[in-house]
């Protein structure tokens, strides 16, 4: 199996999900991370003290998907996060060697 | 008599106090039903509205709503309350070109201040309808206007012995005179800003961008609960123990009834007791309770109110349907419950109660001429405002613009027009809804 | 002559919109020291909880509370307010049939309103004990019973001229007639409902479910000893310079001392001054210091805050190891507080203070008679109230239900009761306690 | 005559319950300001200050400001109020210890709660200025001196008869007596202290700390403002109503200009409009117009609140440059604020508005005089203070502590002090500043 | 070494972080983390509009263990976190090349 | 390429990110996590309730970088990030298949 983590813009997780649903991603989770890269930050003010915050707040989104379903899902995370702006963020792919359902003790591709 | 001018002032501070810790009431309210990313925006517009309305109304608008005129605008004694005025003198004895509030007998100091929380409510009902989109600056251009010019000019036809007085209009606290007018403008606002980005979907899904902060909402609605305590029965100008206790509990009675049953109405409705709704519902009793809690009986006020509570959440309803986006439903509360609660009282005003007031209303034998007088006032106050608040927002569209960036609005209002974050120490997300 | 009803009503108006606003505080102190999960919920509790209140005193608290009758209820003027009442005349002047309160020369509706804001507090103190499991129906049916039925007839006893008034039991501004009715309505509503899921785990252990945001829970208890300055002063509904000025010291000065006592056996009983503590501990104060405010010296007020506040601190502890499980802490503060209160005027009372009321307490050397009769309105009370109550959540329970599902209390009940939540723009945790 | 007595005492109560609630802004300013971290030790401080000021100036506090004595201290009636007293007699009538306010009509307990709760007002400016890394037991300490001691002796000297007063040195309401005091007393504990951790960077980098909640800031300013209708003209210390209509319109004008100002230079400064600024601008406009209030016209008001927003703003950046770490600005807004508003008196006032009190002020051709005697209040006043809180400070560093260690700072005050979070349910995140 | 990641019902962290003791975990990593899959969400109501949050809140723990302790690992989140309800979540395994441990600069196995 | 992910002090990530600027590393991702482990947590009270809070707020750190960067990648944050005291955090390393810039489709290393 393998794992991919994407890391898009917030507002773009409809869209993503939506997108994953269509290639048949049962299932995903996601967080809130800050991202910093080529994207730079604001500047903000606080009581007249100016200060850079150079996190830009990103959604991190991991699915384990099995090895023949990953390219697709690569490729739709791709699409439907893309807005062509600096920022919109990366696709890993990475290995991952066992999967465990625990409501059912299922293992493998059938836990997804 | 001296010290009957001391109670009268007293009261009259006092419940002008209360009107003033309103503007808390409405920052809350507002800021609590909007996004965290666009609170310190929202309480900034809150905070310095009051602040833009003193120096407006100070500087001429209150020269223009009780300025001695014709039955249009005051025109004398316009700048800086600078007319002639033997205030706390009343009736004949007064002298001076204030001459419309020359029937109460406090300082001219303590009729401004309380007249100038009430010009500075106005503006705070516009602040919430235009929010999460609408550039600083714009907004605090629009609210000098308002203050300054469209307020008191229609104020003084209701207020300052203009001709809808004289037509026998009675908008005992202000649900025209404050809340209609703060409505009308807002909906020109709405209309010229266009809703906020999300919130309307193709054909026609009407999505929810829910409020950051319930317990702000909710602080808010207690605190404007407990200024319309001064709001209502402190526009008795006067220390009455007989009027003042009746109207505190008609005010506090509508707002009970309109809490129960907009949560009622919702709970049946949408199947849930939604606490924006209950929220939404208290206020617009308050609202709908403000023209006629001198006129009306307790009886009376709970079915006002009760009214008002229901006519809240279909209103709330109607305009997203409308794709008139307003983020806390001040449309709703201000415009239809200021409507309502006008109309109000040509139907349940009652003789007995201010006797040589409003007379009967329909409900209670007195024919419709009364309800034809407060429908005309309706009419031409909406008109009026509505057209040339149209024409400022207008203006300020193409003179200095009016709505911020779509990156911006995406980014959030705080960061983009005060640099500022609200609460920079919590994990925020993006609601998706 | 007519000027002291305009500042006696003046007087019990403002007095009453504090206790009004004591609303907001209560709210704040109880949603604070809940979990973010249970805060639109218990907003909506306390926000509701005055418009129910509002509609059960007028329909028929009222009359039951004041209404003339026999020493158990009232039975004239029952419903709405309607019997023959001729105030602001007092004494044999008046004539009507609410008696009871024909001693203070102010209009019908301002005596209404600021009973009822008194009636609603009891409700109030209810919703904290409740929070956190209780159905939102369940709470809105029992809040009506306890204002239009339990609460008005207890207080008929003691202010509506009853047996217990007869008795020589004297509660200035309702310890007992507010407080612990309020607490003794709460504990039967704590047994029927059962603790928190995790609330008490094996072997006794006490985990701690801390209460989500301690600004709110500052905020509101702020608020209460500001609205405390209505709700004890006002009492006197009337302006009496000397009463008012004395009973606005005493009050804050118990307020006070409750907070540094508290602190303080928190600090060396738990190693640390834990907020929570220091809070409960000023309400305990001014909950104890509410029977005897009018009657005691300023530094008995002293006195009687410091044993509140410590005694508050040990009855929370005590409580928990009791398995009575009380997110706010109602029932030591309002419970405790308001029997030791009420005991007190037993002990402290001097004539000298406000003389012909109490006469001298113990420690004065009056006697224990007076001591006697203040023991036994606080066994009828809480009797009379807890078995009542008692019965009420009962047929609550079966008829309707009283709690919600565990997975609903897991999951929160703003979502499971309104479909609402309170912060959707913060990224929550649970607190492993 | 008596009605006046109650007028008079109904006026101070009321105007003494909302600087109560003065308490209530200054926590919400003060931990809005802060981050969450360090939020259950900053609420709690301004929760107790007040409790603590109560014993404080109920014990000595009140004898050393108003019993009778030398120009320098009060020395008779020192302890509890201990002292003869037949108010509310006035004048010659009057037979007490306490003669410096034996001018206004109202029972001793009425005058003994508002000069409480201005005392307690001077205590909790202290707390702003020296939060996030105090221990809260030395801040304690120190409130109990401040209140029992330094406070009361400045001002026994200008509101107790004392050497100033007959010098001729007025400050109405206190921008002296109560803002600068507290301002003085906080810069000694700012020097003492150090700055937070991470607040100066290397080669003089200023780094900024944002405040963790910006709706906090909001709603305490705006009870502040509030409070401030009680603080300014409740000073009048009676109902007359002319005098308390005009404070009322000075010191909200002020505070709207101030907010303007404040609100204008920081958004050409910065490019922003910070709301930290006009939070602290409207605060400093209050503070500038609190000595002149009943001395100055409604334009100078203007003025007068227009200079202190500016001034509050360049304060601010000034005092971060000389690396004096005040997390809320308290130094600025009381401190700058209070004298120029304490010179503005020589300045601006004007004979006809207060006749037989200031005289004229420089700009209305009463010449330098009065500036001359404002002056010397302010200095006196300054060195006093400072001098002898410098000495607490020091005495409390080394027999207690002053400052928490530093990884109980990184890690927040709330668990090192307390064992408390003040939001547990919510994630939070370190402000990369 | 492994790394297991294991998503869980926030409120069984407790019981997980009791039983990963038990079989000799010294430390995890655990954050607040949105789920989608299986279990569905809720509906909302917000003034008056409903909409679906499809997102149910899950906790997401992290263990890094040597090779041979990871199927006992595996077996004790699996034990603790079921409830046998829809939502109990997964085990991911994946494999970890190297540990370090910053305050000794400890390697591998060591490290944890 | 290589995943490099590190758990660090939160006061600690502006020193990181300074030194792996020093390295050359342009992006990197982080979020709040709690941290169990050696460093022990502590007791608070709440209205009378003791109870203990095991787990440290920490700050995670990923960053993908290619193969021969990792090991500076680790020494910068390894030295950035100690501070000798305990709690100072762990560096693990993983196998990255694949890496892909959103904005522009670019893959591999390239996409960083
Ligand atoms: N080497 C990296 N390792 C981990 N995360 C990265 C790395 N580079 C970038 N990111 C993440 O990707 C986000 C977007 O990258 P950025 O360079 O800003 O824009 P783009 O991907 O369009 O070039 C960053 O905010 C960060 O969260
Ligand atoms: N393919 C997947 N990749 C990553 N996380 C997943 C995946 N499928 C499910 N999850 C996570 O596991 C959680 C539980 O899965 P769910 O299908 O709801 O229940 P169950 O595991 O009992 O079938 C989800 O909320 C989600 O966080
Ligand atoms: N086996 C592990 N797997 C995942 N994370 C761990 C592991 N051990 C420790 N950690 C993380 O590293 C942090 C620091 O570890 P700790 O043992 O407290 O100090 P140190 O690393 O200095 O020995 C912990 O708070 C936890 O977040």
């Amino acid at each position: 199996m393998k794992k991919i983590e994407a890391i898009i813009k917030p507002h773009k997780l409809d869209e993503v999900k939506e997108a994953l649903h269509a290639v048949g991603v049962a299932g995903l989770t996601a967080y809130e991370v800050k991202g910093f890269g080529r994207q730079k930050g604001h500047t903000e003010i606080y009581r007249g003290a100016e200060y850079t915050v150079d996190f830009v707040p990103k959604l991190k989104i991991e699915i384990v998907v099995d090895d023949d379903l990953a390219p697709k899902v690569e490729d739709a995370i791709i699409e439907a996060a893309r807005s062509g702006k600096i920022g919109d963020g990366k696709v890993f792919t990475y290995d991952c060697e066992g999967a465990v359902r625990i409501r059912t003790g299922e293992r493998g591709p059938d836990a997804l | 008599m001296d010290l009957q001018i001391t109670l009268d002032t007293l009261w009259v501070l006092i419940a002008g106090m209360l009107v003033f810790f309103m503007n808390l009431g409405f920052a809350l309210v507002e800021s609590g039903f909007a996004r965290a990313k666009n609170t310190v925006n929202i309480i900034s517009k809150n905070f310095v509205v009051f602040a833009i309305a003193s120096i407006a109304f100070f500087v001429v608008g209150w020269g223009l709503m009780y300025g001695d005129g014709n039955g249009f605008l005051g025109l004398s004694g316009l700048f800086m309350l600078g007319g002639a005025d033997n205030s706390p003198a009343v009736g004949d004895a007064y002298q001076g070109v204030y001459s419309a509030l020359s029937w109460t007998g406090v300082p001219l100091m303590a009729k401004f201040f309380f007249q100038l929380v009430f010009a500075a409510t106005a503006a705070t009902i516009v602040s919430g309808a235009v929010a999460e989109r609408i550039k600083y600056a714009s907004f605090i251009a629009f609210s000098f206007v308002l203050v300054a010019f469209i307020y008191p000019i229609v104020g003084h036809w209701i207020w300052g012995g203009g001709w809808l007085a004289l037509l026998g209009f009675w908008d005992f606290a202000g649900s025209t005179v404050v809340h209609s007018t703060g409505a009308w403008a807002a909906l020109a606002g709405v209309l010229v800003l266009g809703p906020r980005i999300g919130k309307y979907g193709k054909n026609g899904k009407v999505n929810a961008i829910p409020g950051h902060n319930m317990t702000s909402a909710m602080t808010g609605a207690f605190i404007l609960w407990l200024g319309w305590s001064g709001f209502n029965p402190g526009s008795t100008m006067a220390a009455d123990p007989g009027a003042i206790s009746h109207i505190v509990v008609t005010t506090s009675m509508a707002a009970a009834a309109g809490a129960l049953v907009a949560t009622a109405v919702a709970w049946k409705l949408l199947g849930k007791p939604d606490i924006g709704m209950t929220i939404n519902g208290a206020l617009g009793g308050l609202v709908g309770i403000t023209a006629g809690c001198a006129f009306v009986s307790v009886g009376s006020s709970l079915v006002i109110g009760a009214i008002a509570g229901a006519l809240i959440v279909f209103g709330v309803l109607l305009l997203d349907k409308l794709k008139l986006d307003d983020p806390v439903g001040a449309l709703a509360v201000h415009g239809m419950g200021g409507i309502f609660g006008t109309l109000a009282v040509g139907l349940f005003a009652q003789d007995v109660i201010a006797p040589g007031t409003t007379g009967d209303g329909l409900f209670f034998g007195g024919g419709a001429g009364l309800l034809g007088a407060q429908a005309i006032g309706v009419l031409a106050v909406g008109a009026a405002v509505f057209a040339v608040s149209l024409a400022a927002w207008l203006l300020i569209k193409v003179t200095m613009g009016v709505r911020v960036s779509a990156e911006e609005e995406l980014e959030g209002l705080d960061i983009g027009e005060h640099g500022n974050r609200a609460y920079p120490d919590f994990v925020q997300t993006e609601t998706v809804a």
